[in-house]
């Protein structure tokens, strides 16, 4: 393949995309977007297979190779067009593109690229967070069904999820990695009961789910029974590289006023500099801590790329970017003082308030998708092979 | 100097963990939040702390008080750390109270103390105009009217100040903004003229006030201190008050270190108690040295002031740093260790998550207090 | 025993010290003291038993209970009067009070107590650091004798020594601590090399200690033989309880400069305060941390006195006195800057080389008597008690 | 932006390590420091290095450079950091070498750089007066005299100013200390009438020496740059310098990291292997990111002059900042997890050790480049 034609395929995209997509569109992920031109827009997007660019025509995607799926992301990219981002399109569908039946595939992922069923991730448990393979929800076989029974935790959008793809214990006598399943059934069913999980900021994102006697089809199981873990595993790969973007994304990048702002406004100016020369030295070094990791990040892209040797850099990025990302909000809450204590208005402004609530959002960072622990363990271990 | 308990301080620690244990469970605080009482603590429970002589620990016989130290005034505060109860000991003793009590004259202090120590009255003191704490930042003004004052200008985290029956206000008679001289301290009343105070809902639970002074006017008499001198009376209020505030932050280091070393007892991932993994066993142990550290420095400040000692600011300066310190690194910690059940509001270590950081940036931070510490030793 | 006769006892230490002590000894510990002068005094003090006030009077010592040997040694302290020491006062001494025969009592502690044998410490090896119980070098008997083989490090005094208490293994095949005998025995003997053992701050304090054949007698056995672990033990507590006071006597108390001085002159002072904000806050933090460090040591010791429970403070002390120690010397070098990489004069001057040298010299103090990890650990098993 | 290797840098890097592993193992540091060797490093080496055209690097072809870039020189300069090769790399190339490209006109590029693209020229650059690096903190003044001037002071840090050719000096023709302009740059030769250089020995084996300049008179044709605007020079040769600087850190990173993982996989302690601690993994996973993380910044900086960037100055006071931090970390992990071995002279890591913490100390700390970059930043 030519660079010409890859060239011509950009300028069709962006020839499209210009000519498709309403201004008001055009301003990134945003929950207050129009609906009805939203609708439009992702039909139009789901119509020509691009909302999954690289799965093959018949499951709804545009059948691209990786050069012109990449095209396709950047140019929506480029526009800052809504796209959809859910655990469908980027860890379900990856993972039944791998492990799925072709009645699985069949079933399951058009209406995931039309953007017409939405998924939740039936992982973690309460006892089963860092060590999720100690999980203890139970599918019992019965016929042609499963009955499932359990709580799930940590499953984001749950209240308006369609379906679960879940890990269940299927054999309790099996080795604990061993007796794992990977299975698909429906949330809106009895025997399913859903309860929000009110957080420290007081959001609830995330939900309680719980499973007394649930039923999901035993055509449904993804990959082998009890092979559960290895599907599992693969999803997880698909999630970290969706993490990997959350950097510009994440609360960091949607903040009304960037950190350098507030703290220049709240600790203010003395001749060029800031007034506590304290906070000038932490926010210079999270500023260059921000930098480094984003180069290293790309360096060890870069590096792959080249096909040169190099020590896995995921879990050192996925360390780093948690600290850095809590220390902007601590360094946020210093330059505050008092005016970070708020929990609502009025005495807070915006700017104040959303700060705060980042501040608490983003404690998480640290234990979610991997606790801070674990990627040290797995940096001494797997990156560094320091024998156990 | 007295690092250790005496006698008659182990049967007052004894009996306020009972009285809290029992009346004031940290359940009670997360009830008062969610409720959004108006009040945001319990008069009720204020008013036996009264007839138990605590809130009158630092005050003198004279006025109805117990005359004792802060040693005693320290222990009770931990217990209230240890609970998290919201009862307005900073803002009614150690910032109003103590104003009224090292800068009120006679018949100001009969006027107003003996009912404090009672717990029927309550103070605050409105100083803060800007987030970070910068004590002599003040530009609400106080004029000259007749034989009075009118004062104009607004306050935020007013501490208790929307339920405050007098707010202890610092204006500005002289000077500008930052100067330590020209500060004055005046006495308002809440149902004072011009004032409007406005509750803000803060992220400890606790609560404080906007509180805008629309030409108050104040009676000469109601000057605490000497005119533009107030920042003598203020800064011995913010030693004294910085002091009790960490004697409660050691009460809450204490528990949130406890619950969090139960928790790695008993918490189990891959087969075993998370307790277990060395690198969470040296982090515990740097908890504990943190806790044990903060200790030694508030009591020692304890008894700097108790003793008349000369380095009460050093102290006051050298407890606020570490403690603010060690509220970052327990609570941290604390989240950390309880994983993802730590994010959760429904466990409560995030309660004291959220009390250790408003207690950091109370009064002063970490660096403020290193930077202050530096100057009073020369550098 | 009243207080009043405490205090006639402590103005009768009092007066023989002002009679007996000449004015140029009174400087505290220095290397550099009138050699004739400094004999004639620690003879003086050996006959009164006041090197070792509270041991018996049949061993040298002054018979005296606890209160009244503390009002010798304070006495003394506030005469800044040199004193002895040495492993055999501070560590062996006791050690055979608790567990010597009274054959060794009466061989031993009478040279100790006058100061007539030099004792050095024969316990680390290059294999068994931190985990000095896998110790290797091994005692083997040969009738009224054992014959020493093995290799000890960081043995002061080595050179100057001329006894040695060792530990040794004589039973290879018990389990690792029941296999450990103490035994002492004559550096000055064929088949013992000494071997200085120089440092990265140039200095040569210590020694490799090489047994080839050496000779202990059998009676020299101190405790069971295979009993050595305990003993070894017990001396390391005399050892711990030496090293509190250290504080004051080690290196930073030696130093030619403060480090507030030193940074206050090298920094240089604007508008009153430092004029690096940045070092103005470490060296804030600094002298916070030592005053803290003391209070606690001074809180504990109280608390104990007072019989109140409390978790046992000493590994904490030992890790945070060796932070801070090592911080004082790495704040100085940020201070002086290029002037703190000088190795010898010229170019640097007296204050400069020894603030370099220290730097060196404390990286030590979070490795001897007990490492920093070793001390978390036992904070964490002994003092928190979590179950391992 | 050149975060990866080139294929030609591979090859050069695969050379280096090659050459230094085989002519300089550290043992020869270490032989040069014990027998206070009068030169401090290898004049042979020096010469084969240029001939290999490595001291060439960042010369232009006209003066007998090899016309490359920070990108190749940083391979070089990473692989002498890693054996810590004492040649005079920081003294003739990166300081004195680069005052004489930036500043230099024709005539003196032409008479001196071939020399030094040889390795049979030595330069320094004098401007060090205080301990803490101060770039314009100068008071070593210059007077004109005639056609020339007359320098008159005293510098310290004069690396590998014992045996320069000339000595590139900094003093003031205006101004006081401090102030940014005022400063000219000038070539000084070692035989100079005045000057007087004392070598002195440093902690890492390397050497400075005194410079005390008497009444040193020097041709106006010397001067690199303008009069009174030596900074515009200087900065830019510290901004190179600092880079270089930071390049061959990162290659004494890497290998005081890797011994240090060798004997945690090798050290034996209560029966395991030391490396089995998870306390240590942790740091040792910390270290890790510290080396990973020098290594992009200082590549991107490398880039930045290589791509005439407009932000060389911060991403040199970025590079500096964190190599200074990630030296702190890993020299003292390294001393630490050798335990008692690696305070012996005889073990290595010392050398390492202090090579680092020199190096830190050299062009300006952490704390330094900080200020500077926020400054930069425009905060």
């Amino acid at each position: 393949m030519s660079s010409a034609s890859l060239e011509e395929f950009r300028e069709e995209v962006h020839v499209w995309i210009e000519q498709t997509l309403p201004a008001e569109l055009r301003v990134g992920l945003r929950k207050d977007l129009p609906k009805e031109s939203r609708r439009r827009w992702i039909s139009a997007l789901a119509e020509r297979g691009w909302i999954v660019p690289d799965w093959p025509v018949e499951y709804g995607g545009a059948g691209l190779d990786r050069k012109r799926a990449a095209i396709v992301k950047s140019e929506l990219a480029a526009f800052r067009a809504p796209t959809i981002r859910g655990f469908g399109v980027s860890m379900l569908g990856p993972t039944l593109l791998e492990f799925g039946t072709d009645e699985q595939k069949r079933e399951f992922l058009p209406p995931i690229a039309r953007d017409e069923v939405q998924w939740c991730q039936g992982y973690s448990e309460p006892g089963a967070g860092s060590d999720l393979a100690s999980l203890q929800t139970r599918a019992v076989r019965e016929g042609d069904e499963y009955v499932i029974t359990g709580q799930k935790i940590w499953t984001s959008y749950a209240h308006v999820a369609d379906w679960i793809f879940c890990l269940v214990r299927t054999d309790p006598d099996a080795p604990k990695h061993d007796g794992i399943t990977f299975i698909l059934f429906p949330m809106k069913q009895p025997g399913v009961t859903v309860s929000p999980l009110k957080l420290i900021d007081g959001g609830a994102d995330f939900s309680q789910v719980f499973f007394d006697g649930a039923r999901a089809q035993a055509k449904h199981v993804v990959g082998p029974v009890g092979g559960g873990w290895t599907v599992a595993k693969r999803l997880l790969q698909h999630e970290r590289t969706t993490d990997g973007s959350s950097e510009e994304g994440g609360i960091t990048g949607a903040m009304k006023e960037s950190l350098v702002d507030l703290v220049k406004r709240e600790v203010g100016m003395e001749d060029g500099a800031l007034a506590d020369p304290t906070i000038r030295q932490r926010l210079a070094a999270q500023e260059m801590e921000k930098r480094a990791l984003g180069l290293t990040m790309a360096r060890a892209m870069a590096e792959a790329r080249a096909g040169q040797a190099t020590r896995d850099i995921g879990s050192l990025g996925k360390y780093r970017w948690a600290s850095m990302v809590k220390n902007e909000q601590d360094i946020a809450m210093l330059a505050l003082g008092t005016q970070g204590l708020g929990w609502s208005a009025p005495g807070f402004d915006e700017r104040e308030l959303e700060r705060t609530k980042a501040w608490l959002t983003t404690r998480a960072d640290s234990i979610w998708g991997g606790t801070n622990e674990v990627q040290l363990n797995v940096i001494a271990k797997r990156v560094l092979q320091i024998p156990e | 100097m007295a690092l250790t308990l005496t006698e008659d301080q182990l049967i007052l620690r004894d009996m306020a963990r009972s009285f809290f244990d029992e009346k004031s469970p940290v359940e009670r605080m997360r009830t008062l939040r969610d409720s959004r009482d108006t009040t945001g603590f319990s008069h009720e429970l204020w008013k036996e702390m009264g007839k138990l002589g605590w809130i009158g620990i630092p005050f003198p016989e004279a006025v109805g008080g117990a005359e004792l130290g802060y040693g005693e005034l320290g222990v009770v505060l931990s217990e209230c750390g240890r609970v998290l109860a919201p009862e307005p000991f900073v803002s009614t003793v150690l910032l109003g109270g103590n104003a009224v009590l090292l800068g009120g004259n006679e018949p100001l202090q009969k006027e107003l103390l003996p009912d404090v120590c009672r717990g029927e009255r309550l103070l605050s003191l409105a100083f803060h105009e800007h987030g970070r704490f910068a004590p002599h930042a003040v530009e609400t003004g106080a004029t000259r009217d007749g034989d009075g004052f009118r004062i104009r200008g607004e306050k935020r985290f007013v501490l208790d100040g929307h339920v405050a029956d007098q707010i202890v206000t610092v204006a500005r008679t002289a000077g500008g903004s930052g100067d330590r001289a020209g500060l004055t301290l005046f006495v308002v009343d809440a149902d004072a003229a011009g004032l409007s105070v406005q509750r803000t809902e803060l992220v400890d639970g606790r609560n404080a006030a906007r509180v805008t002074f629309d030409d108050v006017t104040v009676d000469a008499t109601r000057v605490l201190g000497e005119i533009d001198r107030g920042a003598d009376v203020l800064d011995a209020v913010f030693d004294r008050a910085t002091i009790g505030l960490c004697a409660e932050m050691v009460g809450t280091f204490e528990e949130a270190f406890e619950r969090t070393l139960a928790y790695l007892k008993t918490r189990e991932q891959f087969g075993v108690k998370i307790g277990t993994f060395q690198a969470l066993r040296h982090r515990a142990a740097h908890m504990f040295g943190g806790l044990e550290f903060a200790r030694s420095v508030v009591r020692d400040a304890q008894s700097a002031i108790d003793d008349g000692r000369g380095d009460v600011a050093e102290c006051a300066s050298a407890a606020k740093a570490r403690c603010s310190e060690v509220a970052n690194q327990i609570g941290a910690e604390a989240i950390q260790m309880h994983g993802g059940i730590g994010m959760t509001d429904e466990e409560e270590i995030g309660l004291f998550f959220k009390r250790l950081k408003a207690a950091e940036l109370t009064l002063g931070d970490a660096i403020y207090h290193r930077n202050r510490f530096a100057g009073l030793r020369g550098y």
